[in-house]
């Protein structure tokens, strides 16, 4: 790596530090508490999985740079400045050993949010060119074709054709003035199509209109996996000119995790401004449905079954009670994982690290900690709310030999619509 | 120079001194951190800011259950050396009337016998705290110079405090000295130590539990 | 110029026999121990009370709770000295007091008799002497 | 008066029994904390002491030591005592005044030189040549020089003398000394305290007299067994201090009730004397029974050691204007560090050209 590109890797860490980073420094006891929060470490036994070590170079950084103390001790030799190998060292730690599940942040005695510091440094290591290739390919893929997995707007029409086919159900394309914009995740459209019908399900219960843009139909945001807010910028962009052009009241994110906290939370302030309409996760907009009686259901599982909450929604996002209301209408024989809610264990393959190939191992390390958590519980079926989770989450139970479905809480309850006559179906 | 004058020292200048830099050092270090200042979140919010805040400064002093599990014997450690260090600190009556001289403030003390109880308490608490500094991988891992020195001036004021009350080593004046001089090492240290943690953790309990409250998360 | 009574201070009751400071039970305990050492070993001790920090009051309820026994005597020697046996036998309250009266120390004793009691070995032969020069004096044959 | 009579035999021949030899023993060892076992110790030790030949020189001081020595509650057994030394000289005592005061001090020294035990009270101004005291003509400085030479042993009385006292505070204008920091290569006693407890005086000479050598001293030259302990440890008011139950003020109720007087600034904890069990006035009373705070008067610079109503634990400077610099100076510099800190902060964000995908792969 030139030490041109490292330079721009600092000057990068150095902007993203604000007055919160450095309380959370200044703040950092070296108690090890985050280390227990963390599936990485936790699963690997390797003390460099420690969260806050994940972000020593910016502390560095942040000292020497930032405060008097740390600027007297850099003088006189005391500290070492962050260099190429740091870069090399800690690129491991910063991307293959983080889901940016925020655990940690959740369970700092002094409130350190290192799960946002991680993010941030991110953004550092990304211009120094380090970061993982997996990613970088993503990430080129998400701004050149408009998606990360280089799904093209043709595979989503296909899809659409299939739904129609199937279900006589149509998905609106650019259709200005419609009640939603919905997004999908190129996981929806590749793997689980499934949610596509679900959502013309319901919505046609529901009475409400609703459309995709062609221009952006991708919710998952991979500027800000990677680190890079200038094109997680211009990915918000895209969705936000598209929102705003069909003229649509709310957007919404659908099951995935980073991709509603992209475009719900740090959406406006990556492009510097608020939206004029609104953001919803799909769990939200079923909760509201539910409460207003527009969402009917009939029959219930028999299966006994739990729920992975996707982190970002939990930790980052405060969708907690939804899908749990939501369950209550499909099923009685829903159990809690001992760490649920806030407090659940990652799958292992959020934050990016399940676009990032060579950080397989880890993750399927990691998600140790999620079958651990299912072999206590003996479940017969798992249902979350991320089509990435949910590719983590089969990938692990299949190489443990384990035989659990893993469900879309939105399809679930699309299976248990009640189908009013005269409205759709198969008419 | 007789153990008198080394109290005289203790309490006069040395005092001076090491209140100067003590209160110069943590100015030093708030300011540098409130000056890199917070953008503002543009983003619609779920809750409210300020009472995430508030809370999260409060509520974050209680463990998570599914940590407290994991580390049982570290997490009430640490809650013993630092309720008693600060019972020590603010519940004796001489340290009382200390606060009450320079600041007009005074509360009712603890007996000087529960006092010097706690004072052992902590002291052993902050002995286990080093060995399980020492001996668990993370925490070895972690700690650098400047740990093992936050360590050693927190434990210092509590083990002489101890010894001078009960005229353990020294004779009480030498040891009361030594005492007063162990605390104004503590405050000499402290800016530059990470025992700014001892203001600046509601700073970054603040921090997070704004965001959390915004964003309508738990934290 | 005011009165004694006018100045605004309490004088603490010291003969109530109660120590709100809590020194006396220590020198009973002192006591205690000497007791059992007479009369396991025979051997005495002597509590030396100008050394015990007493609050006021403490010395009297000392005294209080020491009662009174069966033996009292005066030795008139460099001023008054009194010897009193307490409740307890063996021991012994011992007030030395100079020639102007003021009390000069105080002691427990814990012993069968206190030393200044008993006769020193030299005052014997003095008598003695005193009585064979009374008995072979004139007078002394007068009235045999 | 022989002088080579022994003490023993002084005091039998002054009328005074054996049960009264007995009992003076006895009351002598109280009088030097002696325990009571020591008594016999005594007793022989009386019977071969010999009357030594004292000189008493007061310097810069008060006249308090003598003041308080001559009001010993118990002048018998004290009576005694000076009845069986030879106080050749004391300025303030003796009949003799001018020449014929100072021919004493002469006469006493050559007859017996080596052999006198010297007294001192009061500090010796050393600034100028020592001019700011002088006695006949001849400074404090000079007579002590010249008397110590010829001293068997030097007793320091009260604190002026043993460690500088009030002269010796700040600003010390005369430059007051100590004996000790004056005389070296003699064995000197302090007795410290101001003025001393007079039991205590008369306890070490008759220590002195009765065997000899002078008792075992502390690490301040003061005797051990007069300053083993603190005020604070043999207090009776300690067990309040160790409940917690504090005078506030000098009419609260706890001042009142007899609390510990930490609060009001008594320095018991720091000061080794005997006011606590020994106390003054025939036994009656000392300062803290009387309900105000030790002032520490036994210790060096007592004067200097801050306010005698400040606690202890309170530090003796006033704070606030320091905690105000201090204050002002920590927030300009934050300040300033923060200002160079945005300054980097927007030179970084001006050079900060847009990141593209094509940036990412590091070259």
């Amino acid at each position: 790596m030139s030490s041109a590109s490292i330079e721009k890797g600092i000057r990068m860490i150095r902007e993203q530090i604000d007055a919160p980073i450095a309380s959370f420094f200044s703040s950092c006891v070296h108690c090890g508490m985050c280390a227990d929060a963390c599936h990485f470490y936790v699963q690997t036994g390797d003390p460099r999985y420690t969260p806050i070590n994940k972000v020593e170079p910016m502390r560095r950084i942040w000292e020497q740079e930032y405060t008097l103390w740390g600027r007297i001790k850099a003088t006189l030799g005391l500290s070492r400045k962050v260099n190429a190998q740091d870069f090399e060292a800690w690129e491991e730690l910063v991307y293959d050993g983080c889901s940016l599940c925020g655990r940690c942040s959740l369970v700092c005695p002094v409130g350190n949010d290192i799960s946002d510091m991680i993010r941030k440094i991110r953004e550092g290591f990304a211009v120094a060119g380090h970061a993982p290739e997996g990613l970088v390919g993503a990430t080129r893929r998400a701004v050149e074709i408009g998606s990360p997995m280089g799904v093209r707007l043709s595979a989503l029409e296909a899809q659409i054709r299939h739904l129609k086919h199937d279900t006589g159900l149509d998905a609106p394309l650019d259709q200005a003035g419609a009640d939603y914009l919905v997004l999908l995740s190129s996981m929806e459209i590749m793997n689980f199509p499934e949610y596509l019908e679900a959502i013309a399900r319901i919505m046609q219960q529901a009475g409400k209109t609703w459309t995709i843009s062609s221009r952006a139909f991708e919710a998952t945001n991979s500027g800000v996996q990677i680190g890079v807010s200038d094109i997680a910028a211009e990915l918000v962009q895209r969705v936000v000119d598209a929102a705003e052009e069909l003229g649509v009241k709310t957007v919404i994110s659908p099951e995935c995790g980073h991709a509603y906290t992209a475009i719900r939370f740090e959406g406006p302030n990556l492009i510097g401004r608020p939206y004029n309409f609104r953001v919803q996760h799909i769990l939200e907009v079923l909760e509201e449905f539910r409460q207003q009686g527009l969402l009917k259901t009939k029959g219930k599982e028999t299966d006994r079954m739990t729920f992975h909450d996707p982190c970002q929604l939990v930790r980052k996002g405060g969708v907690i009670e939804a899908p749990r209301n939501l369950l209550g209408m499909v099923t009685d024989s829903f159990v809690e994982m001992r760490d649920h809610a806030e407090m659940n264990w990652c799958c292992g393959g959020g934050g990016g690290v399940s676009a990032n190939e060579r950080a397989d191992e880890l993750k399927s390390k990691a998600f140790n900690q999620k079958k651990s958590q299912l072999d206590e519980l003996g479940v017969d079926t798992l249902v979350t709310a991320c089509a990435n989770c949910r590719i983590t989450l089969e990938e692990g139970l299949e190489r443990n030999d384990m035989d659990i479905p893993v469900i879309g809480l939105t399809e679930m309850l699309a299976d248990h619509l009640v189908e009013e006559p005269g409205k759709g179906g198969e008419t | 120079m007789t153990a008198d004058a080394f109290l005289s020292f203790a309490r006069g200048t040395g005092f001076d001194w090491a209140l100067t830099i003590f209160v110069f050092g943590m100015l030093l270090r708030l300011f540098e951190v409130l000056s890199l200042g917070r953008k503002p979140d543009l983003s619609e919010g779920r809750g409210s800011g300020v009472q995430g805040g508030l809370k999260t400064i409060v509520t974050r002093t209680l463990p998570r259950a599914a940590v407290f599990a994991r580390e049982p014997v570290r997490i009430i450690n640490g809650y013993v050396f630092h309720i008693g260090f600060l019972a020590v600190l603010f519940l004796y009556e001489p340290h009382i009337e200390l606060f009450d001289a320079k600041m007009g403030l005074s509360w009712p003390g603890l007996p000087t016998g529960i006092i010097n109880a706690l004072g052992v308490l902590t002291i052993f608490s902050l002995l286990l705290a080093l060995a399980l500094r020492l001996t668990s991988p993370v925490l070895k891992f972690l700690s650098t110079g400047s740990d093992y020195l936050a360590w050693l001036v927190t434990l210092l004021p509590v083990l002489t405090g101890y010894l001078a009350y009960n005229h353990m080593l020294l004779p009480y004046t030498a040891m009361l000295a030594v005492h007063i001089l162990s605390v104004e090492l503590l405050m000499v240290v402290a800016p530059f130590t990470k025992l700014t943690h001892m203001f600046s953790f509601m700073l970054a309990r603040w921090y997070q539990g704004y965001r959390a409250g915004h964003r309508g998360v738990e934290s | 110029m005011s009165r004694l009574q006018d100045i605004p201070i309490q004088v603490l009751d010291g003969q109530g026999g109660q120590s709100e400071t809590g020194n006396v039970a220590p020198v009973l305990h002192e006591i205690r121990h000497a007791l059992a050492r007479l009369a396991s070993t025979g051997e005495s001790t002597s509590i030396d009370l100008s050394a015990i920090p007493f609050a006021p009051g403490d010395e009297a309820a000392l005294f209080g709770l020491l009662g009174q026994g069966e033996v009292s005597a005066v030795v008139n020697a460099l001023g008054e000295t009194r010897i009193e046996e307490t409740t307890y036998p063996g021991v012994w309250l011992v007030t030395h007091r100079s020639p102007q009266e003021t009390v000069l120390s105080t002691q427990i004793e814990i012993t069968r008799t206190p030393s200044l009691l008993s006769t020193p070995a030299e005052d014997l032969s003095d008598a003695l002497d005193a009585l064979d020069h009374y008995l072979s004096s004139p007078t002394a044959q007068e009235s045999a | 008066m022989k002088d080579d009579q022994t003490l023993g035999e002084r005091l039998r021949e002054s009328g005074i029994s054996r049960r009264g030899f007995l009992k003076f023993c006895a009351t002598t060892a109280s009088m030097m904390a002696l325990p009571p076992s020591m008594v016999p110790a005594i007793a022989a030790a009386l019977e071969t002491a010999r009357r030594p030949s004292v000189i008493w020189l007061s310097f810069q001081e008060c006249t308090g030591c003598t003041e308080s020595l001559t009001r010993s509650h118990a002048p018998t057994v004290e009576g005694l005592i000076f009845d069986h030394i030879s106080l050749d000289y004391h300025h303030t005592l003796q009949a003799a005044s001018g020449e014929a005061a100072e021919e004493a001090r002469r006469i006493a020294m050559e007859e017996n030189h080596g052999n006198y035990l010297l007294i001192v009270d009061g500090s010796i101004p050393q600034k100028d040549g020592g001019v700011y005291s002088t006695i006949a003509g001849i400074t404090n400085l000079a007579m002590l020089e010249e008397v110590a030479e010829g001293a068997a042993a030097i007793v320091a009385i009260g604190t002026c003398a043993a460690y500088g006292g009030l002269p010796h505070a700040n600003p010390n204008p005369t430059g007051a000394a100590s004996v000790s920091d004056i005389i070296s290569g003699k064995p000197i006693l302090n007795v410290s305290g101001c003025p001393p407890i007079p039991t205590v005086i008369t306890g070490v000479l008759a220590h002195y007299l009765t065997f000899g050598t002078l008792p075992e001293l502390d690490h301040l030259g003061r005797p051990k067994a007069f300053f083993g302990n603190s005020i604070h440890d043999r207090c009776y008011r300690r067990p309040f201090y160790e409940r917690g139950q504090f005078a506030e003020t000098f009419d609260d109720e706890g001042a009142r009730k007899g609390w510990c007087l930490f609060k009001l600034g008594c320095k018991g904890p720091t000061t080794y004397n005997a006011c606590a069990t020994e106390k003054w006035n025939q036994h009656t009373s000392f300062p803290i029974q009387a309900g105000h705070g030790c002032i520490g008067c036994s210790e060096p610079d007592f004067w200097d050691r801050g306010g005698f109503y400040d606690a202890l634990s309170v530090p003796t400077d006033d704070a606030g204007n320091i905690l105000l610099g201090a204050a002002v100076a920590g927030a300009a510099a934050g300040a300033a560090v923060g200002l160079m800190n945005r300054k980097k902060q927007n030179t970084d964000t001006r050079a900060h050209e847009k990141v593209t995908v094509d940036d990412l792969n590091g070259d």
